[in-house]
């Protein structure tokens, strides 16, 4: 048995037991045993891939195993991973476990809760282990659709409004991409009487350029919306706002990288000619996401919907860096994937632990929390910094991948946008310095804000999970981006070979 | 202008001149009566296409069977004397420019495809080869319809029955 | 050769105390965060000082000097060509800097034992120090433009969290934002110019792109970009990181508010460390500078003359202690920038180099003097303004003394160390462009006026002091420093620098121009009688004079409304221009038209409800409708 | 008649018998016992339905009047599962007093318009055709007005039964035209003929507006609301599972064979009518409250994703439609068992009465979200398989415009049916409905259907299956 | 085959027999007058098949068994409308189309 299929099998499994847990206490502890199982599995993988084939800058796709499902249209269940899916799931697995501490005092209906929580992270570990088109469609639908019920049942203020602004338009997306898949089905040569889903297959074909011009922008849109492209974010501040902590982590950590990995696995890797055609349109539309979310962020009231418009900023630059196709840039890209996934998730797990402590989000109404909860302060502060891209966090590293990637075009056009994009970093500083500055320092403006109590300890559990994860890359980062360097050797030849 | 000719134009005249009384009468009873003047005008038609068959069955099962049970219902259901509204303009617009454009398409599209009227030596249609075609299991044979057709009276009956049955059990109804 | 890398502790050490610190200090008592902290950066101290010793004395000839990467390694690779590394880079500079730094930060370590005795957040003040300590020498010791750029964030921030050590002040909070935000923009800058530098010389590393030698800036010095040279762009643009740092105007509007701070973190971080990283960074890659951009040279030149009249100029009529304090700061850094600016390239014609260097060190010392000494007289007054004060000679004779001393010092007094470096910058300037020598001649006697204007203010003016408290001297912790920097504050400037620091490694020969150096000591002197005779007895000819000027005191007071033009443009356009207008696009627009979308869909959905209004022959007209205009149409297309 | 003819008849005699004993044996129960009928009727029919899957080789009787084949064979099974699942569904409103004396015609009625749709399916000329369209829908305006004490469901019933009528005499009169040109009723004599000539093609565009108004494809659909929301919910699920099943199994074997010549133009037609059906049905769907026509319009619109397996026009477009219409049998039946309980429990069938639905039936609350999500085409449910080979159908042709509009009304269809979800789960009710236990025929029938809506998707042999059925009838 | 008849006049009789009935259809003001248009329009159709039957195809009788077979429907389908009708007399009193919409949007 392919070690990937417990990707899928153990959160079914807790899924399946806590069908049968009848309180919280107990519905807790297997969603954590199964969830910690989960991170380990993810650990083991990426040490081992790190060791047999990532610092070496080696690729390899590990664990290949293909099923034929239905053979008459040729899909199959396939999976497999590289350095950059390790990458992911690693990135997944951290989160939810997180996101599981996060929520340990989920009273509400806490079965539904944790299932509708594990089930969506099953949707994205299967979308990040398989490489077969329909079945990542698939996983990618099974990923959106919980978030409906977890923000409508566990979410707060207008939550139905927002959670079905934000179902609508992902499975709008998701409309698209359905398009885009199919159409990029249908132009694959015929082999052995069949087309092809398969992603490796495609990939040694050019497509005619007729089909990319029209499918690449389908699917690029498509994606693109769960990836928070401008004009196509609106549903990003205002589900974050309304979800329940462990789902804004979720989603803004690693759904939203569902959109940017399918960008790049999709869009960008199987029709590149399309993608060198079309680039520029869409480095303006990201080039504005980035700028356009900072400001965006600046006057916001509202915790949630500043780290929203944070995170429209911080993956649009993602979907930028991929945009510039070269090595450097995408390898930046996809650590930023990486990178914001954790910082973001962070960012959200705090602000929900604030939020239940003062019970508003309104920045205005908080002040010099930092005295009272010093932990959770500091940790929010480290967010911050992280986010602003301080060195030593991954955050920077990420980004100056994508900026030293982007200085290699040395074109006008690319080389404002880049500048533009770079400009962000003073942006991302005045935001997050203003709301850390009026939240956490300053004299406390509520009397009872002086009874806080300061983090528990699975709320310490989760928060340090997710440092030490953003740590471990911005301290050292060259053995996951030789990881990721190594994966991209192949795709990258295909991207620039043409 | 044969005979025939002149007998298919009179009934021709009768079938378009009362179909057209049929939906304009304003007395429901006299629009029956005219719609039997249209069955019974048709049925000529088919004497004259050499039916008699279909033209019997028109008769005795159109004008007959059909039209006395709608005039049945006419009776059950409104007065005698009984005249109805005159329809509304929308109705009346939408259903004359339904008929005309229908209609115009329609004749237009019949008018201008050449019917190749065929010489071929005609069959003949009389009462055994009717009987041989309804009960042929063979390529031209009915059987099948006609079994399926007794099945679907069968059914309507029952359907018919439960509509009609008289209320047997003191069940409320609900509502008017 | 010998081996340098225990280099890596000097590094490794103030990190680990920060980590140690910074995570476990809340829960001692704060006394042995506060030694942790001092007695680790002792030991820096010394490995520094040996470091710099077997560097300038050891493994090279006195005078004849080598760049010598200590360490080295790779920390992140780009693509094959581009990568960044992370190492310890010795050469005359980083070396003196490995003196000034850990000798200042040692000092300031010291002196807040006393001095934030009982503070809040001792130990977590202590971990910011060892952490700023960490990112400066790591910025110093950079091999790599990277590495630099690296450090030069973290400088910010734990300038930053220094700034706002004491963050229920809401003015403190705002400083930290402010130092942080303008030096983050700056950086902006600094990083684009070394992205575009790297674009050419595929290499981030120092000792390649500044090898004059190196072929490949020939080969940039040919593409222009809107009509420089894209060399002098990433030049210009990487001295906007470096004025950043180091205040230059037009970025100088964070430094004077950075006082929030704590005032040993003001002479650390504010006064002798990290405003210094500018013009380091502009030393660092002088030889580029002063070989294929000398335009931009002479603008850094230019800037760093301005800064030093302007904030001079300020300093002047300043009442708050540290805030004159800050603002002089300003000006010696110009100075350094003047030096840096006329500078040339090899033997004597690098003497503003050398000079530069020399000021950057003898400043370190007199600045963070008068800084510490200001703490002492802030700790006993609990006050910042002079107004307050006078008189304090009787209180506190040993910080009157030390500061007395640093006061000569930056006045450029003989013997005392500023006069020899401010001189040289002055002879630098003098040779090589007259109009900045003028501009820095009227400034030194400007210093004079307003240190001294201080000095007597602070020390005599009254007979008693102004505030209701009971002035006392400061205890040994602080004291003990205070002393200590005095000394070196009068004997470092006998270095000879011309034979450790110059700009191509290799010692020059200098000789005085004593006519300069008369000069210059009459204008200093001329500086400080005027304030002895303004300020040494309390009088109010200071403000006949202060009416008598008028408008033009105002905007002196006012900083000539610079921070007002800030607030402006980010308060009211950056804010209400671009940002508010951006969330009201986002949700009204952008949000509307999605929202919008579903409001048409069902809108529109209402509208067509008609078509299903239960009645049954209108369904049968649909319906007939339907077949013919479908018939229609097809019919139409087949018959075309 | 031999043998080999028996067993190709097989559905259609064993339906025949079943529906001929049932009522005789209806003769000899007494009054008092008529509920037993239910028992009798469902042990029947479950019979029928399994004899039903013994496997016979295709052939030709009636000279080609009557054609059967794995395909065909396959389309009756289907049909006899969603007629079970109805009946087992039926069992809890049979029960009530006021339907006693009209159980076994329920039951008898519902076995002659299956016989009259598998006749149709297997119809190989136009009078079988015709004679089995008739059977299989106008008893069914009888059964419209079964509730016959309440105005709306007799307002139903005339409306289906004129309107009905009316559609059939136009579709009648496109295949007189068909007639005309062609000379023959019989599918592989008029198959050769076929030309787009106008008259052909204006025979063809009344015939297709009669399949039209049995599929409730936009704009012939009028009528599908009032029915549904004023027929018994059986009858609803029946019409819109069944009939429907019916007709568009049989107009795409009629498409796909006869019509073959002119399929350019046809293509383009059901270009038009798959936008406006599934447009349309969107709209009208997006503002509904009464469950049934919720559905109904709802159901309007999975017409139209069906339609573009139509688009498809090769055996992928055939097997899609027919995995299509599998799946939504077991999707929709699910719904529609929900609601029947639901209505039988408390008589609600609003959505606003769904409020809260959770707290106190939270089974039926998620056999219905599965319904729903299925519907939605939400992975990994057997909806959003169905759909997606659609799609694939009609991408597979090139209309990947089409593709893109279907899709992002799914995405629309999204929002009604999450709109149910919500009721249930999330809006609070002062008022739900209270708890309870529904008849354990309904039960199974939701266990059934809910199974199939979550296996059929993954179950890769079943769609292998009908592909090769399709293959063996194209 | 009528002598001396084209088989197009024929055809007008019956169109405009079958469009009147659509015409009825709509514009009645009374259920059971909508059922004589029913029939009027299947009348037309039978008529239809007969006349292709005889002037186009006459040796076979495809077209007249068709016909044969519509009015046997014809016939099932009025009793059972004319039923339902009555069922909505019963309900309603009335049997006005127009005021049958309790249902609707």
């Amino acid at each position: 048995m392919n070690i990937l299929n417990f990707f899928i099998i153990v959160p079914l499994i807790t899924v399946f037991l806590i069908l049968f847990s009848k309180s919280l206490k107990t519905t807790r502890i297997i969603a954590a045993v199964g969830m910690t199982i989960q991170l380990l599995l993810a650990l083991w993988l990426m040490y081992y891939y790190l060791v047999h084939y990532g610092l070496k800058q080696l690729h390899k796709m590990i664990f290949v195993s293909d099923t034929v499902w239905f053979p008459t249209l040729n899909i199959h269940y396939a999976i497999g991973v590289d350095g950059i899916s390790t990458a992911m799931i690693l990135l997944t697995a951290i989160v939810i476990f997180a996101g599981v501490f996060v929520s340990w005092t989920m009273e509400n209906l806490h079965r539904e809760f944790f299932i509708s929580l594990i089930v969506l992270a099953t949707g994205v570990f299967g979308f990040f282990i398989s490489y077969d088109l329909f079945t990542m469609l698939l996983f990618y639908e099974l990923a959106v659709i919980p978030m409906y019920l977890l923000i409508g049942i566990w979410g707060s203020g207008p939550k139905e409004k927002h959670a079905m602004k934000l179902t609508l338009m992902l499975m709008a997306g998701s409309a698209l991409i359905i398009a885009g898949l199919l159409g990029i089905y249908f132009s694959t040569p015929i082999v052995n009487g069949h087309h092809t889903f398969n992603m490796l297959e495609i990939s040694k074909y050019t497509l005619p350029i007729k089909a990319q011009r029209l499918f690449f922008p389908l699917t690029f849109v498509g994606f693109g919306v769960l990836g928070a492209l401008f004009p196509f974010h609106t549903w990003s501040p205002d589900g974050h706002a309304s979800a329940p902590t462990a789902v804004s982590m979720l989603h803004a950590g690693v759904l939203m990288k569902l959109g940017t990995y399918g960008v790049f696995r999709v869009a960008i890797y199987l029709m590149p000619e399309a993608a060198h055609e079309m680039a520029w349109i869409f480095i303006i539309l990201t080039s504005i996401s980035v700028v356009y979310g900072a400001f965006g962020a600046i006057m916001q009231k509202d915790l949630k919907y500043i780290n929203a418009y944070s995170s429209v900023s911080h993956v649009g630059m993602i979907t930028f860096g991929l945009l510039m196709m070269n090595a450097t840039a995408i390898d930046g890209a996809i650590l930023q994937m990486i990178s914001h996934g954790i910082m973001t998730a962070l960012f959200f797990a705090l602000i929900g632990m604030i939020y239940g402590r003062t019970h508003t989000r309104n920045v205005y109404e908080m002040g010099g929390l930092l005295r009272v909860i010093p932990f959770l302060g500091t940790m929010y502060m480290i967010a911050g910094f992280a986010s602003l891209g301080l060195p030593g966090f991954s955050g920077f590293v990420a980004e100056l991948n994508i900026f030293t990637g982007a200085f290699l075009h040395a074109d006008l056009f690319h080389r404002v946008a880049t500048i533009l994009v770079i400009s962000s970093i003073v942006v991302t500083a005045v935001y997050i310095l203003r709301f850390v500055g009026i939240m956490l320092m300053g004299p406390i403006k509520h009397e009872e804000h002086l009874k806080l109590k300061d983090a528990t300890w699975y709320e310490k559990l989760s928060t340090i999970t997710l440092v030490v994860s953003m740590l471990a890359i911005g301290l050292y980062p060259v053995w996951i981006i030789n990881t990721i360097m190594g994966s991209l050797k192949p795709i990258m030849l295909k991207i620039l070979g043409g | 202008m044969s005979l025939s000719a002149i007998i298919f134009y009179i009934l021709a005249a009768t079938i378009i001149i009362f179909s057209i009384l049929t939906v304009t009468s304003r007395r429901i009873l006299r629009a029956a009566i005219y719609l039997l003047f249209v069955l019974v005008a048709t049925a000529g038609i088919y004497f004259m296409l050499n039916y008699q068959f279909m033209a019997a069955i028109q008769l005795t099962l159109y004008s007959g069977g059909i039209v006395v049970l709608i005039i049945f219902s006419i009776m059950l259901t409104s007065e005698v004397g009984d005249k109805f509204e005159r329809p509304a303009l929308w109705k009346l617009l939408a259903g004359v420019s339904t008929f005309i454009i229908g209609t115009g398409l329609t004749l237009w599209v019949l008018l201008s495809h050449v019917f190749k009227v065929s010489d071929q030596q005609a069959i003949d249609v009389n009462m055994r080869s009717i009987g041989n075609s309804l009960l042929s299991l063979h390529k031209g044979g009915f059987v099948l319809p006609f079994e399926v057709i007794s099945i679907l009276l069968l059914a309507v009956m029952v359907a018919a029955i439960i509509i009609a049955k008289k209320e047997e059990d003191n069940t409320k109804s609900d509502e008017i | 050769m010998a081996n340098f890398s225990y280099t890596i502790y000097i590094l490794l050490v103030p990190l680990l105390i920060f980590a140690i610190v910074g995570i476990w200090g809340g829960k001692w008592k704060p006394i042995i965060s506060g030694l942790i902290g001092t007695f680790g950066i002792a030991f820096i101290l010394v490995l520094s000082y040996y470091a710099a010793y077997q560097y300038f004395f050891v493994v090279n000839h006195v005078g004849h000097y080598k760049q010598i990467v200590a360490m080295n390694f790779l920390w992140l690779p780009f693509n094959k060509i581009l990568n960044v590394h992370m190492g310890i880079l010795l050469d005359p500079i980083s070396a003196m800097m490995l003196i000034v730094v850990p000798t200042i930060s040692l000092m300031s370590h010291w002196y807040s034992l006393g001095y934030m005795k009982g503070e809040r957040g001792f130990a977590r003040y202590y971990a910011f120090l060892s952490l700023f300590t960490f990112s400066m020498l790591g910025l110093v010791l950079s091999t790599d433009i990277l590495q630099m750029f690296i450090f030069y964030e973290l400088v910010g921030v734990s300038s930053y969290l220094l700034i706002g050590f004491y963050y229920q002040r809401p003015s403190a909070v705002a400083a930290a934002k402010k130092a942080f935000i303008v030096t983050r923009f700056a950086d902006f800058g600094f990083l684009v110019g070394i992205l575009v530098l790297v674009y050419y010389t595929h290499s981030f590393d120092f000792m390649q792109i500044t090898d004059p030698h190196s072929p490949v800036f020939r080969t940039i010095l040919g593409k222009a970009f809107l009509g420089y040279s894209v060399l002098a762009w990433a030049l210009s643009l990487i001295f906007v990181g470096a004025a950043g740092k180091s205040a230059m105007f037009p970025f100088h509007i964070w430094l004077p508010d950075a006082m929030e701070g704590p005032t040993p973190v003001s002479a650390l971080i504010h006064a002798a460390t990290m405003v210094v990283a500018g013009v380091f960074t502009v030393a660092r890659i002088f030889p580029i500078y002063v070989h294929y951009t000398p335009n931009v040279l002479l603008m850094i030149g230019y800037v760093g003359g301005f800064t030093s009249l302007f904030a001079a100029l300020i300093a002047m009529t300043q009442f708050d202690i540290k805030r004159v304090l800050a603002y002089s700061t300003l000006s010696q850094i110009g100075y350094m920038m003047v030096g840096l600016g006329v500078s040339r390239y090899g033997g004597e014609e690098g003497l503003g180099y050398t000079a530069a260097m020399f000021h950057l060190f003898t400043h370190a010392m007199f600045k963070a003097l008068l800084f510490l000494g200001a703490g002492s007289i802030i700790h006993a007054v609990h006050s910042n303004f002079m107004q307050k004060m006078g008189a304090l000679r009787k209180y506190m004779p040993i910080t009157h003394i030390t500061f007395l001393v640093a006061a000569l010092a930056i006045s450029g007094i003989p013997p005392f160390a500023g006069f020899f470096s401010k001189d040289k910058i002055l002879e630098a300037a003098f040779m090589h462009n007259r109009l900045l020598f003028w501009v820095e001649y009227i400034t030194a006697g400007l210093t004079a006026f307003y240190i001294f204007r201080l000095y007597f203010k602070v020390f005599w003016w009254t007979d008693e002091p102004q505030c209701d408290c009971k002035p006392h001297e400061s205890p040994s912790t602080m004291t003990i420093p205070l002393i200590i920097l005095a000394i070196l504050s009068s004997t470092v400037g006998f270095i000879p620098f011309n034979k450790f620091v110059t700009p191509d490694l290799k010692a020059f020969p200098v000789e005085t121009d004593w006519g300069l150096v008369s000069a210059s000591v009459a204008i200093g002197l001329l500086g400080l009688g005027f304030a002895w005779f303004l300020y040494r007895k309390e009088n109010d000819l200071p403000d006949k004079i202060v009416n008598a000027l008028g408008k033009l005191y105002q905007w002196t007071y006012d900083k000539f409304y610079i921070d007002e033009i800030y607030l402006f443009i980010t308060k009211k356009i950056l804010f209400n221009l671009v940002a508010r207008p951006i969330a009201w696009f986002d949700r009204h627009i952008v949000d509307g038209f999605m929202v919008g979308v579903a409001i048409v869909t069902g809108k529109t959905a209402e509208k067509i409800k008609g078509f299903q209004s239960g009645h049954l022959q209108q369904y049968a007209f649909v319906f007939i409708a339907s077949v013919l205009i479908i018939a229609l149409t097809v019919l139409y297309f087949i018959g075309a | 008649m031999n043998l080999h003819s028996i067993i190709l008849l097989r559905h259609e005699i064993l339906l025949t018998v079943a529906a001929v004993g049932v009522l005789f044996a209806d003769v000899f129960v007494p009054r008092e016992k008529k509920h037993n009928m239910i028992t009798v009727s469902l042990i029947v029919f479950t019979l029928v339905t399994l004899l039903g899957f013994i496997p016979a080789q295709g052939g030709v009787l009636f000279g080609g009047s009557y054609q059967s084949s794995h395909m065909t064979d396959f389309m009756k099974d289907i049909l006899n599962i969603a007629v079970l699942l109805i009946f087992l569904q039926s069992t809890g409103y049979l029960s009530k007093p006021e339907n006693s004396w009209k159980i076994t015609e329920f039951f008898v009625i519902l076995m002659f318009v299956l016989i009259g749709m598998d006749f149709m399916i297997s119809a190989g000329d136009f009078v079988i055709f015709y004679v089995g369209l008739e059977t299989a829908s106008l008893p069914l305006a009888g059964l419209a007005a079964y509730d016959r004490y309440k105005s709306k469901s007799a307002e139903a019933g005339v409306k289906l039964i004129l309107l009905s009528a009316m559609s059939s005499a136009v579709m009648l009169f496109g295949l007189s035209l068909i007639y005309a040109s062609t000379g023959s009723i019989y599918f592989s004599d008029i198959l050769p003929k076929i030309k787009a000539t106008p008259l052909i093609i204006l025979g063809f565009i009344f015939f297709l507006s009669g399949m039209g108004f049995k599929l409730s494809v936009v704009p012939f659909h009028l009528w599908t609301a009032d029915v549904y929301e004023g027929a018994p919910i059986n009858i609803t699920a029946f019409l819109s599972v069944v009939s429907k099943g019916a007709a568009a199994f049989i107009l795409i074997i009629i498409l796909f064979t006869v019509f073959k010549n002119i399929s350019r133009e046809w293509e383009w037609i059901l270009y038009a009518l798959v936008i406006t059906t599934i447009t349309i049905g969107n709209l009208f769907a997006l503002r509904q409250d009464n469950i049934k026509r919720f559905l109904a319009f709802s159901s309007i619109t999975q017409v139209g994703f069906l339609l573009l397996g139509f688009m498809g026009n090769n055996e992928l477009g055939l097997t899609s439609v027919v995995y299509f219409m599998l799946i939504y049998v077991f999707t929709n039946l699910t719904a529609f068992g929900v609601v029947e309980a639901i209505y039988n429990a408390s008589n609600v069938e609003t959505i606003s009465g769904y409020k809260g639905l959770y707290k106190t039936n939270p089974l039926l609350s998620l056999a219905m979200m599965l319904a729903l999500f299925s519907l939605g085409g939400i992975p990994p449910l057997a909806g959003f398989f169905g759909k997606f080979f659609l799609f694939t159908a009609a991408a597979s042709r090139g209309y990947y415009i089409l593709v893109v509009i279907a899709a992002l009304n799914a995405t629309i269809s999204l929002y009604y049916y999450l709109r149910v979800v919500k009721a249930m789960f999330i809006d609070k009710s002062d008022n739900p409905v209270a708890k309870f236990r529904s008849t354990w025929p309904m039960r199974i029938s939701l266990i059934i259907s809910s199974i199939g809506i979550i296996y059929v998707g993954f179950a890769s042999n079943i769609f292998e299956f009908i592909y090769s059925l399709a293959k063996g009838l194209l | 085959m009528i002598q001396g008849i084209p088989i197009t006049h024929i055809l007008v009789v019956s169109v405009i027999m079958f469009f009147t009935g659509v015409m009825g259809f709509i514009i009645r003001q009374n259920l059971i007058a909508i059922l004589l248009s029913i029939e009027l329009m299947l009348n037309a159709v039978v008529m239809n098949f007969l006349v292709f039957n005889r002037y186009l195809f006459p040796h076979h009788l495809q077209g007249h068994f068709f016909g044969l077979f519509v009015i046997g429907v014809a016939a099932a389908e009025a009793a059972l409308a004319i039923a339902l009708i009555l069922n909505v007399y019963r309900r309603f009193k009335h049997i006005d189309p127009d005021k049958l919409n309790e249902m609707k949007y």
